[in-house]
């Protein structure tokens, strides 16, 4: 059994699900969604944390550009992958509540995106990479415009643009790389074992990291984000921030820093430097946001920051905790969008001010609202906590006083983020608030799904952890090995 | 006058190439400042028959007859396209009663 | 062909076309110097039949005179086509026959198409 | 070629040229003289003996009349138009062979301007300039008359052009070249074309008949409906030069028709006489009867003039587009596949 | 070789139908005969190609596969023309036999051998088309655009020719090989001035033909003024030909000198590329902008021809019939939607997602590959392209060429936008059975080819 099973099957069933009727295919798409997560799991159980790839599938493609449909889980991408055959079930779950016209298109798109999410993230080889990449953006970008608020159409076609843009340099660096090496192949493999000048190198990692700066976002790459945020539908918004940002930090782990490590040894004093100014930044300007959406979109950008920074130490602390917060951000920012699209379809508003005492009359929403916004602030025991606690520890091993300025996302993070929970959950209720009644039926299920992950990781995240340890360990090595070696002659260089 | 014959029979191959390049430069003026459709037109034979000229006088210097048949193609294909190109200047004609292309304006240039 | 004309054959040619031009021009010259003029504004006028003159000459005229001319374009390049071809005809034999054959055949599918399509006929 | 031989060719170039205007002027004569006697009336009588001198006198008289160039007419193209239209008639002849060569001592002189390889391409293209003075003159006349003669001339040479074209390439055929002296060589003593291609040399001359606007085919003048046709507004020399245009052309149609078909200055017996009687001698009546068989011609083209009614204008592109085109190409046809059937089984 | 005779004979047989008043019979006997003589090209498929009629053609499979997509993209188009020509005049059997000789001219400018051939195939197109710029006879756009199609197009021919002639005069031959091996004897600093300027007329002459900046200002023009099927037939077969003489020239004869052309074609294609998506931008109406976009998609076209490599000619191939079926569908659905609205602005797009949800599917597949989105065959083209560029080098023109592509992405989403996020008053848009089938099997070949080129891009050896 191969990946391209799990490749395929949302594909299938995609294109299934364009014929059928809108309240079967909601809950078709809910079965299949189901089924690739179960065969995710059946893939997890059979995974043999190391470093070699498994379940692969290598079939030829274009053979005349030495392009591969080579695909495969380790211990880098199997996080990622899991992430997203778990939130796209629970994203279609959050949905039950919404009418949407068309609503067979509508799941067709998110399954066609699931499908292009999981060919990047288990993509050996670099053509195939960016194929998915580029699949995943379509759907997201129809899912936004056509079922998005009012400005959808200008702030859509912006964030196409400005993802499409950052692609197509990552696609020209790929091509580079391919007619640089030897063997004329896409293969990330063959990516890793061959040598450029570091000229050439650092041409190829402002590439990729152009087009990964604006996937995740990085400062200042990021102004595209907010308002797609906000103007997407919910489970746009979701799949955007849970899911397709991950794209980006991934690349990077996989494609960007270990292909061309002198580049990234050029380039990364800056890089990491624009994302703890963003992560400062996005802190501020979520501190001052009325619209609750947005804020969550800024506290986003906050802490992808942190997660990108920490890549860019490289360094096996780091970049575990950026698997691990991978998935802890992607479960936290699909709460807290869930809790303001419920906020948002029962009360018509997002708007802070307007908000206020929810929590007296609708226990269980008050309980959930707060699990997650602990959770994201990097509570103790929940997951936040260790993800966040590695990331600033491998930003420290590289330079104190950037952990230090990166260090105060938790605590602005904490003060908005609660300054959130206590403008809409508490105070006096309103006339508008009173009208709010409790979760149900399916909206209550999610949230206790994803209130249930946040703290069963917080309080056990070793074996998550185990998953990637090897791998990760390894994938640092080498490229530390490759830059030791360059430095080797000018010795002096602190060992990260 | 021996001598003038020997003269006239031995033009150099680069004067003729001299003349076919001011004939073709003519013609190429003549298209690009003229504004009557029929003088563009004569314009752009002018340059053809440039073009025969250099064709005929190559191949008899190379002693090879295929620039020769070439120029009957080009003749042949040259009627052709006075056929249709006059065709589309009465049919423009018969619309506008001008040929000025100054009034073929409706679609920008 | 395998007489080759120089440019020394076509010299005569030149002298004939300067005499040519040599009488045009002294006639000319001569009866403009012989002719009595007394020009008159009646007489100036162009001759239409003895009435007043009606519009202008230059009007355009029948697409018919216009047809058969681009059909004259057309088919004397055509023709032009045929002549090196019926010099050189006996050497090329049976092949050069059967080439020009398909050669013809076309033509006439055009002419045929021509005339059909009533373009030269004339009412 | 020396400096004698441009000589001989320069006075041989002024010969032809008085021989076609004294040939042309007269035509003028003859024509009048063979309408009254097929008429039965007498002609021309009173300036000289029979009338002898009527040409020079006419001449003179169109010396002596007014120059009239109106006043809406180009001015510059009206003067254009016929001096184009003689001299193109006047340059046509340039490659007819007018005779054997002649051999005396050192010195050969050849009866013949030149001969070029394309010596047929040229007299097309030398006649179908002529049409541009019809053209030209009947244009810049600015007169309805003289446009629409013109433009039916334009339109009656091109369409007989094309017929023309087509006829003559059967012939071409047999003789393998574009050369009138070889082509008439090639006719020495009585192997006269039109015995292989009578077809082809009626074809011939009806398109002749058309090229030189001569009756039936005589539209662009036609008096009854056109007044004066595309010379309708001239007068004096000018006028002259239409007129005198079209008998020259009439004189070279008819040595292009003896020479193509009837064997030009060729005669039965020829070799015996030149032995005989002596090489200049020879030639020279060769010469004689090639002028004798032109006469002819001129005879035939006036005979036909005065006895046959003109044609209306749409059968005369009828004839020209739908009979003589595709008779053409079928006597193509058929000369070519006799030519092959003959070399490969006969031969 | 057949081909070719089959497609000049088909067109005379055309004519003939029509004259015997055989209307109904057109378009299957035109399609019909199209596809014997797509068999007939592919059955060549695997005799090893000589040149023939004394090395004036040579059907090797570079000709076999342009001559294949050619037909296909005409058989594609024709089979929309049901009732359209009808509408415009009662010569209908003219315009069949115009458009094929148009092809036979094309089939002729992708399998030359030799220089003659490249003009007489450029002319017997480029005249058929004059005539099909101009067959709305009343119609003043057409007019126009006839006669500026005419002028333009004569002009280049002079410069062509030109081009051809002193190519002539220094290599002593119009046969590709021996000027190949005249070239190849030469090098750029040796080479005859003659040679030189040769080849740089003929740039001129072929970028104009293929409308490529700056020799571009009458395909907007052309391509507005034209009756709509003729301009798909003049953007897309067209098109593809023209490059494909244009390549099958300069990959043959003058590779060995590049370096002498190479620079000039750099620049012709940074402005082509520029130049045509900028006006783009700015374009009103649909068709005018396709007419743009095609300029922009030139200046892509013209990178397999300034990054001369092997693939060149596998990357045209894919490229152009990425190009041309993407094409057709956008000029397709045009046709209808211009019917029902009346005009060609994006306005008459409005709500097509609503009105018709299978057009508004096709045109949306249609302009991701025009835009060069992965999974469908415009991005492959694209891949291909950028990857010969990048293979010899030529970095920073792929960088402009990205810079470009994204800029597209905006006037391509115009009408995405429109069909899908603007709602319009208007009735439903109703498609007749024929062009539904045409549509789908463009968008099927659109996306197979998106998925898996190997189909098509190996081809040419």
């Amino acid at each position: 059994m191969t990946v391209s099973i799990l490749i395929f099957l949302p594909l299938l069933a995609a294109a299934a699900l364009v014929f059928l009727k809108n309240e079967v295919a909601k809950l078709a798409a809910l079965f299949f969604a189901v089924v690739e997560l179960a065969l995710s799991a059946y893939f997890l159980a059979n995974y043999i944390p190391g470093s070699n790839t498994q379940f692969l599938v290598d079939q030829s493609w274009i053979p005349q550009f030495g392009i591969y449909f080579n695909a495969g889980i380790d211990g880098i991408n199997i996080i990622p992958i899991m992430l997203t055959t778990l939130l796209v079930p629970i994203i279609i779950l959050t949905t039950f509540k919404h009418e949407y016209t068309k609503a067979n298109i509508f799941y067709a798109l998110i399954l066609f995106m699931q499908s292009g999410l999981l060919v990047v993230f288990t993509a050996l080889d670099g053509f195939l990479f960016y194929v998915g990449w580029e699949a995943a953006l379509i759907p997201i970008y129809f899912i936004s415009a056509l079922w998005g608020g009012e400005n959808r159409i200008k702030v859509t076609l912006k964030f196409f643009i400005y993802t499409f843009a950052g692609s197509l340099f990552m696609l020209i660096a790929l091509i580079y790389l391919y007619t640089q090496n030897p063997s004329h192949t896409f293969d990330l493999h063959e990516f890793y074992n061959f040598n450029m000048t570091a000229k050439q190198q650092g041409f190829v990692f402002l590439a990729f990291f152009l087009a990964f700066a604006i996937k995740m976002p990085v400062f200042p790459f990021h102004t595209w984000q907010p308002d797609t945020y906000t103007e997407a539908p919910s489970a746009g918004t979701m799949m955007l921030s849970g899911i397709m940002l991950k794209m980006g930090i991934y690349g990077a782990i996989r494609w960007m820093i270990p292909v061309v490590p002198q580049g990234f040894d050029q380039y990364y004093p800056y890089c990491i430097t624009l994302a703890v100014i963003g992560i400062v930044y996005a802190s501020i300007i979520a501190f001052k946001q009325k619209d609750g959406k947005r804020l969550v979109a800024y506290s986003s950008i906050a802490h992808v920051g942190l997660i990108a920074a920490a890549i860019l130490a490289w360094n096996v602390t780091g970049v575990q905790g950026a698997m691990i917060q991978m998935l802890n951000h992607g479960i936290n920012v699909v709460g807290l969008f869930f809790i303001w699209d419920i906020i948002s379809r029962k009360l018509g508003t997002r708007d802070l001010s307007q908000l206020g005492g929810i929590a007296k009359n609708n226990p269980w929403f008050a309980v959930a609202f707060l699990i997650i916004t602990l959770g994201t602030v990097a509570l103790p025991l929940t997951n936040g906590f260790i993800g966040e606690f590695l990331l600033l520890d491998g930003v420290y091993y590289y330079n104190i006083t950037l952990a230090a300025v990166a260090g105060t996302t938790i605590i602005l993070g904490g003060v908005y983020m609660l300054r959130m929970y206590k403008s809409v959950m508490q105070g006096p209720t309103n006339d508008l608030t009173l009208t709010f009644t409790d979760v149900t039926g399916t909206e209550r299920l999610v949230l206790v799904i994803i209130c249930a992950l946040i703290i069963v990781i917080g309080v056990y995240p070793q074996p998550i952890l185990h998953l990637s340890e090897a791998s990760v360990t390894q994938l640092v090595g080498e490229v530390n090995a490759k830059l030791n070696a360059l430095h080797a002659p000018a010795a002096a260089v602190p060992v990260k | 006058m021996e001598k003038f014959f020997n003269i006239v029979q031995s033009v150099p191959l680069n004067h003729y190439i001299l003349l076919s390049c001011i004939l073709f430069s003519i013609g190429v003026i003549g298209v690009l400042t003229r504004r009557n459709a029929i003088v563009i037109f004569m314009s752009v034979e002018l340059m053809l028959n440039a073009v025969n000229l250099l064709l005929a006088v190559f191949s008899v210097f190379r002693n090879d007859p295929s620039g020769q048949v070439f120029v009957f193609f080009v003749m042949a294909l040259a009627a052709a396209e006075v056929a249709v190109g006059l065709a589309i200047i009465v049919m423009v004609y018969r619309n506008t009663s001008s040929i000025d292309i100054n009034v073929l304006n409706k679609l920008k240039w | 062909m395998e007489v080759k004309s120089s440019a020394i054959d076509y010299l005569p040619i030149i002298i004939q076309m300067l005499v040519a031009v040599g009488f045009a021009v002294g006639t000319m010259f001569a009866t403009h110097a012989l002719g009595p003029k007394r020009k008159t504004a009646d007489k100036l006028t162009p001759f239409e039949s003895g009435i007043e003159v009606v519009g202008n000459a230059r009007t355009p005229f029948s697409i018919k005179y216009f047809l058969v001319a681009i059909l004259f374009v057309l088919f004397d390049v055509e023709v032009i086509f045929m002549y090196p071809w019926a010099v050189n005809f006996r050497e090329m034999g049976f092949t050069g026959l059967i080439e020009m054959f398909i050669f013809m055949a076309t033509l006439l599918a055009g002419f045929i198409y021509i005339l059909k399509k009533k373009a030269l006929d004339w009412d | 070629m020396d400096l004698l031989q441009i000589g001989i060719k320069a006075g041989l170039v002024v010969i032809i040229f008085a021989i076609s205007l004294v040939v042309a002027m007269y035509s003028t004569y003859a024509e009048r003289k063979v309408a009254a006697f097929l008429q039965d009336r007498v002609g021309p009588n009173r300036a000289g003996p029979w009338g002898i001198l009527q040409p020079l006198a006419d001449g003179g008289k169109m010396f002596m009349k007014e120059e009239i160039i109106p006043a809406r007419a180009n001015a510059f193209l009206f003067i254009v138009g016929p001096a184009l239209a003689i001299m193109t008639a006047c340059i046509g002849s340039a490659v007819i062979p007018w005779g054997q060569e002649i051999k005396t001592g050192s010195l050969t002189i050849d009866l013949q301007v030149t001969d070029i390889n394309v010596g047929i391409l040229y007299i097309f293209g030398v006649v179908s300039l002529g049409v541009y003075g019809v053209m030209i003159g009947g244009w810049a006349s600015n007169n309805k008359y003289s446009l629409l003669g013109a433009i039916r001339a334009a339109s009656q040479n091109i369409s007989y052009e094309i017929s023309m074209g087509l006829s003559i390439i059967a012939l071409l055929m047999f003789t393998g070249t574009l050369s009138l002296k070889e082509i008439a060589e090639q006719q020495h003593g009585a192997n006269w074309n039109v015995l292989y291609q009578p077809f082809g040399f009626l074809l011939f001359m009806v398109c002749s008949f058309a090229e030189t606007n001569r009756s039936p085919f005589d539209l662009p003048e036609c008096e009854t409906e056109l007044v004066g046709g595309y010379h309708t507004e001239y007068s004096s020399m000018k006028l002259g030069f239409y007129l005198f245009a079209e008998y020259i052309n009439m004189f070279i149609s008819s040595a292009v028709m003896a020479t193509l078909y009837w064997g030009g200055y060729n005669y039965p017996g020829m070799d015996w006489v030149t032995a005989h009687v002596g090489p200049v001698i020879g030639p020279l009546i060769g010469t004689a009867v090639l002028f004798g068989k032109i006469f002819a011609f001129i005879f035939f083209f006036m005979w036909v003039r005065w006895t046959i009614p003109r044609f209306r204008y749409d059968q005369l592109m009828d004839l020209g587009w739908k009979s003589l085109i595709p008779l053409a190409i079928g006597n193509i046809v058929l000369t070519g596949v006799w030519i092959t059937v003959y070399d490969k089984f006969f031969k | 070789m057949n081909t070719l005779i089959v497609i000049s004979v088909l067109p005379i047989v055309l004519l003939y139908l029509g004259l015997y008043k055989a209307k109904n019979a057109l378009l299957p006997v035109t399609i019909v005969g199209l596809l014997v003589a797509l068999g007939l090209a592919v059955s060549q498929w695997n005799v090893d190609a000589q040149p023939i009629f004394s090395g004036m053609m040579l059907f090797d499979k570079y000709a076999i596969a342009f001559s294949s997509i050619s037909i296909l993209s005409t058989i594609l188009i024709l089979a929309l023309s049901k009732e359209y020509f009808e509408r415009i005049s009662s010569h209908v059997a003219e315009y069949y036999a115009v458009i094929l000789f148009a092809l036979a001219g094309i089939i002729v400018m992708v399998s030359y051998h030799n220089l003659s051939m490249l003009f007489i195939g450029i002319e017997i197109m480029s005249v058929s088309l004059y005539i099909l710029a101009g067959i709305k006879k009343t119609d003043f756009a057409s007019n126009e655009a006839a006669l500026k199609y005419f002028l333009m197009g004569a002009f280049s021919t002079g410069f062509l020719l030109f081009g051809i002639t002193l190519i002539y005069g220094s290599s002593g031959s119009f046969d590709l090989d021996v000027i190949r091996d005249w070239a190849l004897t030469h090098t750029a600093k040796t080479v005859d001035p003659m040679f030189y300027t040769g080849i740089m007329l003929m740039i001129v002459g072929l970028c104009f033909k293929v409308g490529a900046a700056p020799f571009h200002f009458w395909t907007p023009d052309v391509y507005e003024g034209s009756p709509t099927l003729i301009t798909a037939f003049m953007s897309t077969t067209v098109k593809t030909a023209g490059f494909a003489a244009f390549l099958r020239l300069f990959s043959t004869c003058f590779a060995s000198l590049a370096d002498l052309w190479t620079p000039t074609l750099m620049v012709i294609t940074v402005i082509t590329l520029c130049v045509g998506n900028v006006t783009a931008l700015y374009q009103q109406s649909f068709k005018r902008m396709l007419a743009f976009s095609s300029i922009s998609h030139a200046g892509y076209l013209l990178f397999a021809i300034v990054a001369l490599g092997i693939n060149s000619g596998n990357s045209v191939f894919v490229y152009a019939t990425a190009y041309t079926v993407a094409s057709i569908i956008a000029f397709a659905v045009l046709i209808l939607v211009q019917q029902q609205s009346g005009n060609d602005n994006f306005e008459s797009f409005n709500g097509l997602g609503k009105r018709n949800p299978f057009l508004a599917f096709v045109l949306t597949v249609a302009m991701l590959s025009l835009a060069g989105i992965p999974l469908t065959a415009g991005f492959m083209g694209k891949f291909f392209m950028f990857g010969g560029a990048v293979a010899k080098m030529q970095i920073w023109m792929v960088i402009i060429a990205v810079i470009n592509a994204i800029v597209s992405i905006y006037y391509y989403f115009k009408v995405i936008i429109a069909i899908y996020f603007r709602d319009a008053e208007r009735a439903e848009l109703v498609a007749p059975g024929y062009v539904n089938v045409v549509l789908g099997l463009s968008v099927v070949i659109t996306l197979v080819i998106g998925v898996y080129p190997n189909l098509i891009s190996n081809l040419i050896p």
